[in-house]
């Protein structure tokens, strides 16, 4: 380890930002020293991107300095903060859906060719860079038509294209799964050895100890304090960053519940099922069964076509075959609204351009889909969209100065809880969750997966689609595989492995 | 690796639009005797060089997901401007035009400005500059003022001979130069690429560490020297300067450069198409002098209607065109 | 920071949140309209001096009022139709169709009745205004579909209509102006009741009708979440394409209602120069009013003053003697002033500059 | 004549009545002169009646006719019609070309002149002493019609100093603009107003409305005059509420196609053909409404 290089390369000491009735960072520090990967811990909220965004000229500090070697520095943008030598890969996907992939990593220092951009050495450039990555996608095309996963790899590409001194990824892995995670992992390990100081954000902390050498714990926007990973213990950490003890217990696999009625759920007819369900150049038709009080896991590699099957079940794609069959009645759902209608919600993997509505406040984020439902004229009256948006953000805990406050300000984690109220507003029978805990913080996730499992036990249909298997495996009562756009098999949830799940998807090969 | 495929589904639009309107001057073809004539396709040119050149401009801007309004009374500007300098001060020509080109680039650029450093909207900054340049006209002159310049005289009437009595003018010349050099900049630049990147999400863009303020009052900056241009094409074209000239003709640009495939969203879009868009603006106009029956009010209903029908055509047939290539 | 507190006069209490918001959105423009009424009165001794003239109000105020009652209602309607990322730059010709359906079909025949003579409507006029108004809802309709079902960028589908509509109204008056003669239209457009114009009632009809539909029903939060996010919109349940034809469609009955009141007030119809130009004022007002074009938020009683803003600035360039020639500098000129008071930027810039100047 | 002339025409477009009156006279007297006519509407635009004269020379007409909508800017178009041959008759006004063999003919109205008969006949016609305050509703900034009629005026009125504009404001030759301006001049002058000169009918009818609703009484407290003398003028003057209008005559349309037949046959036309045009004061209105077309 190269650990205790003497000097920090990167040394930001009390540094303050308050936003209109938020002080996201109150003397907030950090220290990154060369070739080391350092994880910067926190819960949702706690001012992990405030800070980076500080270290990268995006927010202006409202004290505080920032030293790069000997020299106090003051980036004023990020094009000044890429010339001091830092390179960024932010939260939320920062890159343009217009722009072709090689583009998206290139652009801002074109290869030039007579003055002229040089397009095809851009393109074979762009192509090793995600080779490296184990990438493999045609480059000339928009980076919109790719899957988040994919937008996420070509924001790395960009940032490891790039010669820093210091490289900064904010949750750059959250929608990964592990064989991604572990070529980024190999990456950076290869950049730590040339001396490059890289700063790493997750909520994983499998991945914060498969990686990091340090931590920095942040908490209400508050240094709490520095140590080396090794010497930290995992639920130490949890303990610093949410500042209360939380049990090992509860991230294990909660005990089944062994009732007859329980039983008797999963006999019965199901509440929903997809017959044969499918769209031509999507998903293959295929059959699924969603039972009220089951989480049903959709396990898969990235690009199996998960996202796409919850799509068709919601009704965002029309499917060209099969249907979906709700207590006896077969449906083929034309629109969301007509799934609404029928009791499905659906949190979408891209909160961003998908789940949240920036500018409204969180209270009318989280009455949306109910108003909807109830149309125009059945207007709920504020006080009781009030009295909803503040239940569902006590019960879920999303941090917030009060319910009027845009969704968009809050941090990623607090986004993502606010439209799982939204849907808990609707009182749905069966809810599909596209990466719910993507972004989300170890206590947040907890709380979120008990709600799930709370929801369930009240008779709750879910939907559960995670890039991290364990997550699957921890929550589901039965998995559906699937590979290649295809369902390949099913199986039960209990005491199942992770390499039951991968034996599936590789049966499938034959 | 990128695929090796037979068409690219972002050129679709383009070719969608140029297929129109090699459908719509068949038609005229059939229709009209006289149509089918390479003089009546030279004539779209000739007579709609300077909206090819604003037309150019804006696209740029559009990209970016701005607007401006205020192209056609920049032009009307510079004709007044030229024409009296010209025609009251005896100015020689090589001096005006470069004048008029900077007047227009730093009009652009100070609409750039307020857009950039106050945050204010495009709209609404060009749509007061669209009112400035306008006024600014009245207060030259009133009246039109004719220009007698020989040089301009030479300009404006010299043919440049093609084949057999075909001609085009120097305007041509110059939008087909524009074109070329929007098309250059637009692809082949750092200035061009952070333009699409601006388009396409602005605050990404800022996140990529992309000079965004700069780029944007750059584009502004050219759109309204192409305007400048434009009019300088409007001089040569009508050889006199008019407070009147060119009335509503950022809505043609508009029409021009959305029929030629690019989102007013910004972002999406090839600058060539606004040439297409032009020529097919310009042939519905045709078609009507063509037929020659229509009375004035007609004469607008047909224009919406071939509009109309127009733009539906070009988004069925993409629409059929990308379930295709989405099929294959 | 983008949001700058800044001081405020203290006003009637509302509820807390209610307070802040519609302080800070329509602070600047009540302070632009206020600025340019008192130039209006600095300049023009009986600006203020309203006097009862024929039983009813008289006085530059009331003209201004009455002016500016097509525009405000045209930028209310096109306030929703901007809050969807939309634009509508038709309303102008569907000013002039509306007008000239109305007129065309009211006309007035002089017929002798008991030895006076007197003018009688052709159609029966409740008649030929409903008629006028379902021409307005076919057109926004037209629009509406045209944006949401073919999916049309919403400038070049309502430029459509803006050309052919111009068209359609000039054939329906033959290029003719028709003139009206029967007396009972005239009171869209010039009577009074209880001393103010008719006019204004039924702009305060209208508002009120859609303060009412945005604050006591949803769909304010439905127009806005469709102008921020229609993806996420639709993801919620909502019917984008439903509600953006319906705020077309209401910003064609505004339109048709401004084009009754226009005809009405110069008891003719001109299918060429009717609401000339009248969209743009419209995007202006709603500008003016704060709402911006990008889509998202918007203000209803903004536009109302931005209508009003630009009115005063018609009134005081007539009233003030600026010659012809240089109207549309003068009037650029305090546009563009304006904005940059209403911009958060400009002034925070400003109040740095003058710090640093030494006190 | 052996073949069938066609001819044509670019009109300015249909901005007013007047220049629908004179669209329509054009059609009627083709079709009744057996002339094929190719009609085209410029919507105000100078380059669209260039391009459509290109049309026509590209169309092989016999001749082309149009009323241009400046005097300047047609020299290019011009020479090529010439090149091809075609000879072109302006209608409505002239167009300012060095080389006049560009065009045969030129028949129309002057509307300078129409402004010094309005002038004429408030100084001949005016009783009262003192000074006289006019104020003037102007038809669109920078339209021909606007300035030449505001100069005939002020060239005429010149000679007598105690009559004085006080107010100038566009109106854009339509009632409703007519009506707004002069509610603004009503409040800011008051009484002091004693003539209202406007551009063209329509705008003195939307101001007579104002006037009315101000409790004055239009044609008596204050004198209107305007250009024009279309239907609805004549009406304002049987009401008495307008004093007088000053004739410009659309109906060219007989005279065109005459002119088109003769230069088809090769005969030789003045350069200029003066269209007959009146002035017809309150007095007169009732007797002459009768014969009004338009
Ligand atoms: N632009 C902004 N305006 C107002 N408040 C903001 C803004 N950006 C962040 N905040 C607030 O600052 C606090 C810190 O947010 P930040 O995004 O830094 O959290 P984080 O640690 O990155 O959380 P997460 O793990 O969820 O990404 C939050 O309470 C958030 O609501
Ligand atoms: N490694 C890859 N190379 C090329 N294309 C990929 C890759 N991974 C995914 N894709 C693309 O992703 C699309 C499938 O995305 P979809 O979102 O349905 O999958 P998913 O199983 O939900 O994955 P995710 O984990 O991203 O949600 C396909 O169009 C496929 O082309
Ligand atoms: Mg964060
Ligand atoms: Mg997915």
């Amino acid at each position: 380890m190269v650990v205790n290089a003497s000097q920090p390369v990167l040394e930001m000491r009390g540094i303050d930002k308050r936003f209109p009735g938020v002080h996201a960072l109150s003397k907030a520090a950090l220290r990154l020293f060369p070739g080391e990967v350092h994880a910067l811990m926190g819960q949702n909220g706690a001012g992990k991107s405030t800070l980076i965004k500080v270290l990268t000229g995006v927010e202006a500090p409202d004290a505080g300095e920032i030293r790069l070697g000997d020299e106090i520095v003051h980036p004023e943008c990020v094009g000044h903060a890429q010339q001091l030598g830092i390179s960024t890969v932010y939260q939320e996907i920062n890159l343009c859906p217009n722009l072709s992939v090689a583009e998206n990593i290139y652009i801002g220092r074109f290869p030039m060719r007579h003055g002229m951009v040089d397009w095809k050495h851009m393109q074979q450039d762009a192509v090793a860079a995600l080779k490296a990555l184990n990438v493999d996608v045609d480059v000339s095309l928009p980076l919109g038509h790719y899957p988040v996963a994919i937008q996420q790899m070509v924001a790395i590409a960009r940032a490891l294209s790039t010669d820093a001194r210091i490289l900064v990824l904010d949750e750059p892995t959250s929608s990964l799964d592990e064989d991604e995670v572990a070529r980024l992992f190999d990456t950076l390990r290869g950049l730590k050895a040339r001396g490059i100081a890289i700063l790493f954000v997750t909520h994983f902390l499998d991945q914060t100890y498969a990686i990091s050498d340090r931590i920095t714990v942040l908490r209400n926007g508050e240094f709490v304090g520095e140590y080396l990973a090794a010497d930290l213990p995992r639920m130490a950490l949890i303990e610093k960053m949410v500042g209360r003890a939380i049990e090992e217990s509860a991230f294990a696999r909660p005990a089944e519940d062994a009732s007859a009625e329980h039983a008797a759920q999963d006999t019965g007819a199901p509440l929903f099922s997809a017959r044969s369900l499918g769209k031509r150049g999507a998903v293959q038709p295929l059959d699924l069964e969603f039972r009220a009080g089951r989480v049903l896991g959709l396990g898969g590699l990235l690009g199996s076509g998960r996202t796409e099957t919850a799509r068709l079940l919601f009704g965002i794609d029309r499917a060209d075959a099969g249907s979906v069959d709700c207590g006896g009645a077969k449906r083929q759902f034309r629109s969301p609204a007509d799934a609404i209608r029928a009791g499905i919600g659906f949190c979408p993997e891209d909160r961003k351009t998908e789940g949240i509505v920036a500018e409204l406040s969180i209270r009318e984020n989280i009455v949306l889909a109910l108003q909807a439902r109830r149309g125009i004229f059945r207007y709920i009256p504020k006080r009781k969209q009030r009295e909803i948006a503040d239940r569902l953000i006590a019960q879920l805990g999303v941090r917030t100065p009060d319910a009027e406050k845009p969704i968009g300000q809050l941090s990623g984690g607090n986004q993502q809880k606010a439209l799982l109220a939204r849907w808990l507003a609707t009182e749905p029978k069966m809810l599909i969750l596209d990466e719910p805990t993507r972004g989300i913080d170890v206590a947040a996730k907890l709380e979120i997966m008990d709600m799930v499992k709370a929801q369930c036990r009240k008779g709750l249909a879910i939907l559960f689609i995670s890039s991290e298997m364990a997550e699957v495996l921890r929550v589901s009562d039965r998995i559906a595989v699937l590979r290649d756009r295809r369902k390949v098999g099913e199986i039960d949830g209990a005491g199942a492995q992770e390499r039951d799940v991968f034996r599936l998807i590789a049966g499938a090969e034959q | 690796m990128s695929r090796n495929r037979l068409f690219n589904p972002a050129l679709l639009p383009l070719a969608v639009t140029s297929l129109l309107f090699v459908l719509t001057f068949g038609y005229g073809a059939v229709a009209y005797t006289g149509f089918l004539s390479s003089q009546v396709f030279l004539n779209l040119l000739i007579d709609n060089a300077f909206l090819v050149v604003v037309a150019i401009g804006m696209s740029l801007v559009i990209l970016t997901g701005g607007i401006d309004l205020s192209v056609g009374s920049i032009i009307a500007l510079v004709t007044m401007v030229s024409a009296s300098l010209v025609e009251h001060h005896h100015w020689p020509v090589y001096v005006v035009v470069p004048l008029c080109l900077a007047i227009g680039a730093g009009f652009g650029a100070l609409m750039g400005c307020l857009i950039h450093f106050f945050q204010l909207q495009p709209f609404i900054v060009t749509l007061g500059g669209m009112f400035l340049a306008r006024g600014l006209c009245y207060v030259i002159s009133i009246d039109s003022i004719e220009i007698t310049d020989p040089a301009y005289m030479a300009i404006a009437h010299h043919k440049i001979m093609l084949w057999g009595e075909n001609f085009i003018s120097i305007n041509v010349v110059i939008a087909l130069a524009v074109v070329a050099l929007g098309v250059f900049l637009a692809h082949y630049t750092r200035f061009g690429r952070t333009v699409y990147a601006i388009g396409g999400n602005e605050r990404s863009a800022v996140l990529m560490g992309l000079p965004v303020g700069r780029t944007k009052i750059l584009v502004y900056t050219f759109s309204g020297t192409c305007s400048a241009l434009a009019g300088v094409v409007v001089t040569f074209y009508m050889l006199s300067g008019y407070g009147l000239h060119a009335q509503g003709m950022e809505l043609d640009a508009i029409a021009a450069v959305v029929i030629g495939g690019t989102l007013l969203t910004g972002g999406v879009g090839y600058v060539a198409g606004s040439l297409v868009g032009v020529l097919i603006l310009g042939v519905i106009q045709s078609l009507i002098t063509f037929d020659g029956t229509l009375s004035s009010w007609w004469t607008r209903i047909a224009v919406g209607v071939l509009l109309c029908a127009f733009c539906l055509l070009q988004r069925g047939l993409e629409h059929g065109g990308k379930r295709q290539l989405a099929t294959t | 920071m983008k949001a700058e507190t800044m001081p405020q006069p203290a006003r009637f209490a509302l509820p807390a949140p209610l307070q802040g918001l519609t302080r800070r959105r329509l602070f600047w423009p009540c302070a632009t309209l206020a600025l340019l009424l008192i130039i209006n009165g600095a300049f023009n001794p009986n600006f203020f001096s309203i006097t009862v003239k024929n039983g009813h109000l008289y006085g530059a105020l009331i003209d201004i009022l009455n002016r500016a009652a097509p525009l405000m209602l045209v930028a209310i309607g096109m306030t929703p139709v901007i809050a969807t990322r939309g634009i509508d730059i038709s309303v102008g010709a569907v000013v002039a169709i509306c007008g000239a359906v109305a007129a065309s079909l009211i006309g007035g025949t002089l017929i002798i009745q008991n030895g006076t003579p007197v003018y009688v409507s052709q159609t029966p006029m409740a008649l030929a205004l409903l008629i006028a108004l379902g021409a307005g809802l076919l057109c926004g309709l037209w629009n509406g579909a045209l944006v949401a079902g073919a999916g049309m960028q919403p400038i070049v589908a309502t430029l459509i209509l803006m050309v052919a509509g111009r068209g359609v109204a000039q054939l329906i008056t033959e290029g003719q102006i028709i003139t009206v003669y029967y007396e009972p239209f005239f009171i869209i457009g010039n009577g009074f009741l209880f001393g103010l114009p008719v006019a204004l009632y039924i702009v305060a009809a209208v508002a009120l009708l859609m303060l009412l539909l945005v604050h006591r029903t949803a769909l304010g939060l439905f127009i806005e979440a469709v102008g921020i996010n229609p993806v996420a919109a639709r993801f919620a349940g909502l019917n984008a394409r439903r509600i953006l034809i319906m705020v077309y469609a209401f910003c064609g009955v505004c339109a048709a209602i401004a084009g009754l009141i226009v005809a009405s007030n110069v008891k003719s119809a001109d299918g060429n120069n009717a609401g000339l130009l009248m969209e743009l004022d419209a995007i202006l007002a709603v500008t003016l009013g704060g709402t911006s074009l990008a889509g998202g938020r918007f203000s209803l009683a903004g536009s109302l003053i931005g209508a009003l803003i630009i009115q005063s600035l018609t009134y005081a360039i007539y009233s003030l003697g600026v010659p012809p020639e240089i109207n549309m500098v003068v009037k650029s000129v305090v546009v563009l002033t304006v904005c940059l008071m209403q911009s958060d930027s400009f002034r925070a810039t400003l109040l740095q500059h003058l710090r640093r100047e030494p006190r | 004549a052996d073949k069938k002339i066609t001819l044509g025409f670019a009109q300015v477009g249909a901005e007013s009545e007047w220049r629908t009156a004179n669209t329509q006279s054009i059609k009627q007297s083709a079709k009744e002169a057996g002339i094929t006519l190719k009609f085209s509407d410029a919507q105000q635009k100078q380059e669209n009646q260039i391009k459509a004269i290109r049309s026509y020379i590209a169309q092989k007409v016999d001749v082309i006719a149009f009323s241009p909508v400046v005097e300047s800017g047609w020299e290019t178009v011009l020479q090529e019609a010439k090149a091809a041959k075609i000879p072109v008759i302006l209608t409505d006004r002239a167009v300012s070309v060095k080389d006049d063999s560009l065009y045969v003919t030129f028949i129309g109205s002057d509307f300078v002149e129409e402004g010094r008969r309005a002038g004429k006949w408030l100084l001949d016609n005016y009783k009262g002493q003192g000074d006289v305050n006019i104020v003037e509703l102007q038809g669109t900034v920078g339209s021909a019609p606007a300035i030449d009629r505001k100069n005939g005026f002020e060239e005429v009125i010149k000679a007598q100093p105690r009559f004085k504009i006080i107010r100038s404001q566009t109106g854009d030759f339509t009632r409703a603009k007519g009506k707004e301006v002069m509610e603004a001049f009503l409040k800011a002058e008051g009484k002091k107003i004693n003539v209202l000169y406007a551009h063209n009918d329509d705008m003195a009818i939307g101001a007579i409305q104002a006037i009315e609703e101000a409790g004055l009484k239009p044609g008596k407290d204050i004198i209107i005059i305007s250009i024009d003398a279309v239907k609805g003028a004549f009406e304002a003057m049987i009401a008495g509420k307008l004093n007088v209008t000053v004739e410009c005559n659309p109906q060219l349309g007989p005279q065109l196609m005459e002119a088109a037949k003769a230069v088809v046959a090769g005969k030789q036309l003045p350069k200029r053909i003066v269209t007959k045009e009146g002035v017809f004061p309150m007095e007169v209105a009732a007797k002459e409404f009768p014969n009004r077309k338009y």
